[in-house]
């Protein structure tokens, strides 16, 4: 068996390790070695997007990476999603709002790509976040109320953004 | 699924990188983008002993056109080259081959160099490259070699490159005025491999024929097929109708596709002809402008 | 998942000299990449093994290779290699026919048909790729039946044998022959369809 | 009805789901987020084989391998007697091989390790020798003579598994006989799959002090399930709690009991430690409950007019290696016989035999009441024949055959009685949002162009909602199902139910009801479903049968609780109770509205000012048996355009108009009627889960078995009608699976009516860009 290895990271802003088998997939890390379950898996060939998360500032599958390669990394999860207050992030009120949720199993990984989508791209066309959201499955919405989600969230943010104020 | 277990190898510069694939020989793969990789091992149909991870080493990501060439490192990600300002307003092959590359987050790992030393004649770059005249750097024990892309792709998932190189970068010559290129792919759905997709670049001369062109088919036979036929009937020619038809024609003759899931021999021969046609449609297009 | 290939071949021997090759599993068995014969348990039956390699993925197959019809007279030989994958994810079986048929000026040209089976893992798997990994495995088949056949000291009948082919070379990192095409998928294929390059000149 | 205002939120009103604070923050707890101190992994060994003999399982090498707690095999099992389950259909299904193997796939030996890692490397390392034979994966071989018997198990030595049959044979061949017109359609409806975006799986914990066994499990039907552990595995009930987290998806795939579960039990029971099984994305697809999978005929008999007399439908139903379809006892083809659908027959006659074939075992309803997709989708495509032979429009034909308004309840010729309906002016509405007069012309614009678009429509009709118990179990227990109020003294409240929601959004849509019935705002209404300990029994979630069941109960507990409140509250205003009038939220006095009491203070007086004479507390408990099944119905029109070079069809518009009776919560019901379209979709364009003919599985990942993605999706448009359901106590429907259940036909009827015109009159599910390319190739239209 292969030795353990030390991984490190910055994960939702605080500092967390744990040593691990170098094949251990990033997201078992996340779910297991941090006990951050939020963040899903529903394939096991990079598909489904339900395990994304933000590393580094890009949407990544974490089904389909190693923990060791994520080392020394900046991860956001959707547990790092609301602020400190618990004040929920606008993509949180989006989705609810427009109800871009039903099972809620792909919520989390949905939420990250539609962060990064609208930090990328703060004011998004239709299509813009159909091909955003495009490696993320969703089984029971149709995506309809999802795309609405972040309509919402996007002039939310852009409002604030006008008025100062800063969400994303 | 639980991959096996493996070593993980993590060299900061190239020598190193390959003296560690000299080390371990075939029980040694290269951990790029991982997105074609780590599947397979998860599925256990891959069980490397040791994972060599390139991606900490620096300076083998980037995008910039010097001496002639547009330079892209093989550690470049997809997503960065749809990103590039200078591919989006100069490469729009590039350009439409990187948004249909896989899904967003897959685009965020892959690399461009993962996706052709891969040797999988589904990926889309191959065709791509092919279709530009790319050239491919490989850095070995001996220092760098160029491979011109027509002699890269050996055979299934088998390419040119030793067992102790690395891709370390792509090379495609900068195009002229008056070119113009399009990348069309069937897909079952987003994020799937193509059913069929055709690569074309082309340059036109002062009198409106076609002085260079370049085109390629994706997934349609054990490599990325160069459809030298159908360059050969449209160079020196005015692109009308009827010359991009039969060029469309000679590409599907050209294509060797198997059937599969995707669909029967016949349905993506006649796919070939049809997406030639489309891509050369664009091409034009795109050169006029 | 079920393939059938036939594939033609000439080479410049004597059919005498191509059959005594032709008609002894354990040299026959060296010109399918990645496999050997480990073990002769009777007159037909042996046992062997095969490493199949496709891009990073090796699947290795432990089996029997068992003669069916072995006719010195007409010069046709079936055999029947079957084998399941150590790792218990699955099998494949190909039961292939060689014959001979002497060409006009003394070479021979070998005739076989090869019909192949896999079940489980690569059988869904590796319904994409199925095709082209049999057509090179055979190809390789062949090339090294020609160069073994020419190593193995007999006169050839006249002419050269042309040289093996650089590709042929480079296809070396493919270690084995399985012969594939999807069937009974929704694409409705139909099996057994010889590839186009499926007859060869030497 | 009351309309209840925003702040109580009852039915009709589109309040946020209340279950979304917790998914949105990655707080729900689905079965893997379960992790219980000293938890092990229990990891799967199956056959690559559909077929062989089971020679020899070796499990030495992988107990060797550091880690592993315990391999158990089909052996071990059989010295328990656990080798073999009962099925939810009569049958009986291998929990680990013994003797031979019939489906690739199959479970044949468990693996118990401390992690997850070690439990997948111990796995490879069990060393199972196989013989194998020869393989049946078309059903209509497996019934040849001379076909080899898979299940050497049975008495009964072929692969037929049943016959059935329904309605007037001779009456209905006597209508054939004369007709003037015949329509005729052979259709297959491929193996799906409902790929719920979590898988199956479980935590088993048994606990040797207290011989307690806790399962955390995804189970639609968690009272069921728990019941069928105590008869299956002799443990007392009352030592078995099954709990269902919150679930991803269940679309019917989470009914049965699988393989993977008893292992993971037996696992506990044997080490004293909790054990967890989560199945993989393959195991999920290729080895548990497929849907559909039915070779179907459909004739109809009519006059020159248009007039529709009689139906005849023969099916040849693929169940794979051992019936486990999910369906009522009495009805081994489920509700398939609702295939006259909402037309006027005079006879009809429906017969379906069932076989075994060396495929994954199931029949499960996806995303309908049992076999009610299949029935609808052959109904509403067979009409299309009909309207092409007779050069109809469609929708005509459709209109001229409804059953009408007049007739309900409406008893149709296969023995339903159909609640209510009114299909005409849904039909309307549909056809008038989509503006279909104007397609018709632009299509025939579009023609003389060369240009292909359809139009496609299906009027379906639902039928849902099982029981009534006296027609309807499920492994012997009847279909009713239950709810229990309980209102807290500060006037809160708690409800539980038999059911269990699996995204379908049952917190938010059970406390509207309470809200609606009680004036209590559905803010203050706790809902809690899937623990068995505490929740009332029920037979769960699946068939649309939430709404119709335990919605139901919980109107009737809630109206119960309304009668005691009327007591107390008479007792507070110092009035008799006729004198008492109601609105949502209080008692008042006839004619003196200032004199009232709220709800919440009669609650507060349930526990501190008691009436004499009456017991503490407010709560109530209903166990519902329904009357009658409900008959939800839509009118869909899908208009495609085919892409003639490549064969894509491509959805430009989609119009559903539904009516599912009154509606609780519409942005809910929207919500799923989106879901139940865009799975619709995929199974009209994308999925199938076939098999090669050595039974290898082809489409056993998302590689293959393809979702859509929101590319892939359009947009739906949606609009309703509303005819009550005259039995329900608040006319509700039920409606998660009208989608699925109606759109598969329109959107083929879609993409044929754009070809007919080439003589083309139906093609088989999935309509891949191939096939349509294959038709217009062969009529040389093709680029």
């Amino acid at each position: 068996m292969a030795n353990k290895q030390l991984v490190k990271v910055t994960i939702n802003g605080r500092h967390r390790e744990a040593a691990v088998e170098p094949r251990l997939l990033l997201v078992h890390f996340i779910r297991e070695s941090l006990a951050l379950t939020g963040t899903h898996v529903g394939c096991d060939t990079s598909n489904c997007g339900a395990c994304t998360v933000i590393l580094n500032g890009k949407t990544v599958k974490s089904c389909t990476m190693f923990a060791v390669q994520a080392d020394g990394g900046d991860i956001t999860t959707v547990e790092g999603l609301i602020k400190d207050g618990g004040q929920l992030h606008p993509l949180q009120e989006g989705f609810r709002q427009e109800h871009g949720l039903q099972c809620g199993f792909c919520t989390p990984g949905m939420l990250m790509s539609s962060l990064v989508l609208l930090r990328k791209n703060p004011n998004p066309s239709e299509e813009d976040i159909r091909w955003g959201i495009s490696g993320n499955l969703c089984r029971c919405t149709g995506y309809q109320n999802i795309v609405k989600a972040v309509q919402y969230a996007a002039k939310k943010m852009s409002e604030a953004k006008t008025q100062g104020g800063s969400n994303a | 699924m639980i991959p096996p277990a493996f070593e993980y190898l993590r060299p900061s510069t190239i020598p190193e990188a390959i003296a560690l694939l000299q080390q371990h020989g075939d029980e040694a793969k290269i951990l790029s983008g991982g997105q074609s990789l780590i599947p397979m091992m998860k599925l256990r149909l891959a069980r490397p002993a040791y994972l060599i991870d390139i991606n900490r080493i620096s300076g083998i990501a980037y995008i910039k056109e010097e001496g002639g060439f547009l330079k892209i490192g093989g550690l470049t990600r997809e997503a960065e080259i749809e990103a590039s300002p200078i591919v989006h307003s100069k490469y729009p092959l590039l350009m439409d081959t990187a948004r249909v590359i896989a899904d967003p987050q897959v685009r965020n790992m892959a690399t461009v160099g993962g996706n052709l030393a891969h040797g999988d004649p589904a990926n889309d770059h191959p065709a791509t490259m092919i279709a530009l005249g790319a050239q491919v750097v490989a850095t070995g024990a001996k220092g760098e070699r160029t491979i011109p892309i027509e002699d890269f792709f050996v055979s299934l998932f088998t390419t040119a490159l030793q067992a102790d190189e690395i891709l370390t970068g792509i090379r495609i010559p900068i195009p002229p005025a008056k070119s113009g290129g399009a990348y069309f792919k069937l897909e079952r759905k987003v994020g799937d491999f193509a059913t069929a997709a055709v690569a074309v670049q082309l340059t036109l001369d002062g009198a409106g024929a076609i002085q260079k062109i370049g085109i390629a088919l994706t997934n349609v036979g054990a490599t990325p097929i160069k459809a030298r036929k159908a360059e050969d009937s449209l160079r020196g020619k005015k692109p009308d109708a009827a010359a991009i038809a039969q060029a469309a024609q000679l590409a599907a003759n050209e294509a060797q596709p198997s059937s599969d899931l995707r669909g029967p021999e016949q349905y993506k021969r006649g796919l070939v002809k049809e997406l030639t046609r489309r891509a050369m449609v664009r091409a034009l297009e795109r050169a006029a402008n | 998942m079920g393939v059938k290939i036939e594939k033609n071949f000439q080479v410049q021997f004597p059919a005498d000299v191509v059959w005594n090759f032709l008609s002894d599993p354990r040299k026959v068995v060296t010109c399918v990449p990645g496999a050997k014969i480990t073990e002769q348990v009777d007159d037909t039956h042996y046992k062997g093994a095969i490493s199949v390699k496709v891009g990073p993925s090796v699947t290795d197959f432990k089996g029997e290779v068992q003669i069916l019809k072995l006719d010195g007279q007409a010069h046709v030989i079936e055999i029947l290699g079957k084998g399941q994958d150590i790792r218990g994810r699955g099998s494949a079986s190909m039961k292939m026919t060689g014959s001979l048929r002497v060409l006009d000026g003394g070479g021979t040209e070998v005739v076989t048909v090869a019909e192949l089976n896999v079940a489980g893992i690569l059988a869904q798997m590796g319904g994409r790729v199925m095709q082209e990994v049999s057509n090179i495995m055979f190809e390789q088949f062949t090339k090294n039946f020609r160069e073994k056949l020419q190593n193995s000291g007999a006169a050839p009948a006249s002419g050269e044998p042309k040289p093996i082919s650089a590709v042929g070379l480079a296809f070396s990192a493919i270690k084995a022959t399985v012969k594939g095409k999807s069937a009974g998928s929704d694409a409705k294929p139909k099996a057994g369809k010889s590839p186009k390059d499926s007859r060869e000149k030497a | 009805m009351h309309k209840t205002s925003p702040e109580v939120g009852g039915m009709g009103h589109s309040i946020k789901r209340k279950e979304d604070l917790r998914f949105i923050q990655g707080r729900g707890n689905y079965v893997d987020d379960v992790n219980l101190p000293g938890m092990v992994y229990g990891h799967l060994v199956r056959s690559p084989y559909a077929h062989a003999r089971l020679v020899s399982v070796n499990t030495e090498k992988a107990k060797k391998l550091p880690g592993v707690l315990a391999v158990i095999t089909g052996e071990d099992l059989a010295k328990a007697g656990l080798a073999w389950m009962p099925t939810l259909s009569g049958d009986k299904q291998m929990v680990l091989a013994t003797g031979k193997v019939l489906f690739q796939s199959q479970e044949v030996a468990f693996v118990v390790a401390e992690d997850r890692y070690t439990a997948a490397d111990a796995a490879e390392l069990v060393e199972v020798e196989y013989e194998e034979l020869p393989v049946l994966v078309d059903p209509r071989k497996a019934l040849e003579p001379s076909a080899p018997v898979l299940r050497d198990d049975r008495e009964q030595k072929n692969n037929h598994i049943f016959h059935w049959e329904v309605g007037d044979k001779s009456g209905t061949e006597g209508v054939f006989k004369s007709a003037p017109v015949k329509a005729r359609l052979d259709a297959f409806f491929q193996r799906c799959h409902p790929a719920p975006l979590e898988t199956c799986g479980c935590v088993a914990d048994f606990n040797r002090a207290t011989g307690r066994l806790t399962v955390y499990m995804t189970s639609q039907a968690p009272h069921v399930h728990r019941t069928l552990f105590a008869l299956v595995g002799g443990i007392p009930e009352n030592n078995i709690r099954v709990v269902s987290p919150d679930i991803g998806g269940g679309f019917g795939n989470k009914v049965p009991i699988y393989p993977g579960y008893v292992c993971a039990v037996v696992a506990s029971l044997t080490t004293g430690i909790p054990v967890k099984w989560i199945e993989t994305r393959s195991e999920n697809l290729m080895s548990t409950g497929f849907a559909r999978d039915y070779h179907m005929t459909a004739e109809i008999a009519a006059e020159k007019d248009g007039t529709m007399k009689a139906l005849r439908v023969k099916t040849l139903a693929d169940h794979g290696a051992f019936n486990a379809a999910a369906q009522p006892t009495k009805f081994p083809a489920g509700l398939f016989s609702i295939c006259t659908g909402n037309y006027d027959f005079q006879k009809a006659f429906c017969e379906v035999d069932g076989a075994y074939t060396n495929k994954a075992p199931g029949g499960i309803a996806y995303r309908c009441s049992f076999r009610v997709t299949e029935a609808s989708y052959l109904i509403e495509r067979v009409v299309d024949v009909l309207a092409q032979e007779l050069k109809m429009d469609p929708a005509e034909l459709r209109r001229k055959n409804f059953v009408q308004p007049d007739k309900f309840p409406y008893k149709s010729p296969l023995g339903w009685t159909y609640d209510s309906g009114n299909y005409e002016p849904n039909l309307k509405k549909a056809l008038d949002k989509i503006g279909y007069a104007a397609l018709r012309k632009e299509q025939e614009e579009k023609r003389k162009k060369g240009a292909l678009m359809g139009i496609g429509i299906s009027t379906f009709v639902e039928i849902v909602g099982a029981g009534p118990a006296h027609t309807f179990d499920i492994a012997g227990i009847k279909m009713f199902d239950s709810a229990e109020i309980r209102i807290h003294p500060t006037g809160k409240a708690i409800c539980r139910m038999g059911t269990k929601s699996q995204g379908q959004g049952h917190e938010t849509t059970y406390a509207q009801i309470v809200a609606q019935e009680l004036g209590i705002p559905a803010a203050d209404v706790t809902v809690e479903e899937g623990d068995t300990d505490t929740a009332p029994y029920g037979l769960g979630t699946y068939a649309s049968r939430s709404t119709p069941t335990s919605g139901a109960a919980t109107a009737v507990a809630a109206r119960k609780i309304l009668a005691k409140a009327k007591k107390i509250a008479a007792f507070l205003l110092e009035a008799s109770e006729e004198d008492l009038e109601w609105e949502p939220g209080k008692f008042y006095v006839k004619g003196a509205p200032q004199k009232a009491k709220t709800i919440q203070d009669i609650a507060f007086a349930a526990y501190t000012n008691i009436p004499p004479g009456l017991e503490a507390g407010l709560e109530a408990v209903d166990y519902y048996d329904p009357p009658n099944l409900t008959f939800p119905f839509g009118a869909y029109i899908a208009v495609v355009d085919i892409d003639k070079g490549t064969g894509e069809v491509k959805v430009r518009r989609f119009v559903a108009v539904d009516d599912c009776g009154n509606i609780i919560n519409p942005m809910i019901v929207e919500g799923q009627i989106h879901g139940g379209l865009t799975e619709g979709l995929a199974i009209a364009f994308m999925q199938q889960i076939d098999y090669d003919e050595n039974g290898n599985v082809q489409g056993g990942t998302f590689m293959d078995y393809l979702l859509p993605t929101a590319v892939e999706t359009p947009n739906w448009e949606t609009d309703k009608t509303t005819t009550p359901s005259p039995h329900h106590p608040f006319g509700a429907k039920g409606v998660g699976e009208s989608p699925n259940v109606g759109s598969p036909a329109a959107f083929v009827n879609a993409v044929v009516d754009a070809l007919s015109h080439l003589g083309v009159k139906h093609i088989d599910m999935p309509i891949t860009p191939w096939k349509v390319w294959n038709i217009l190739n062969e009529k040389g239209i093709a680029g």
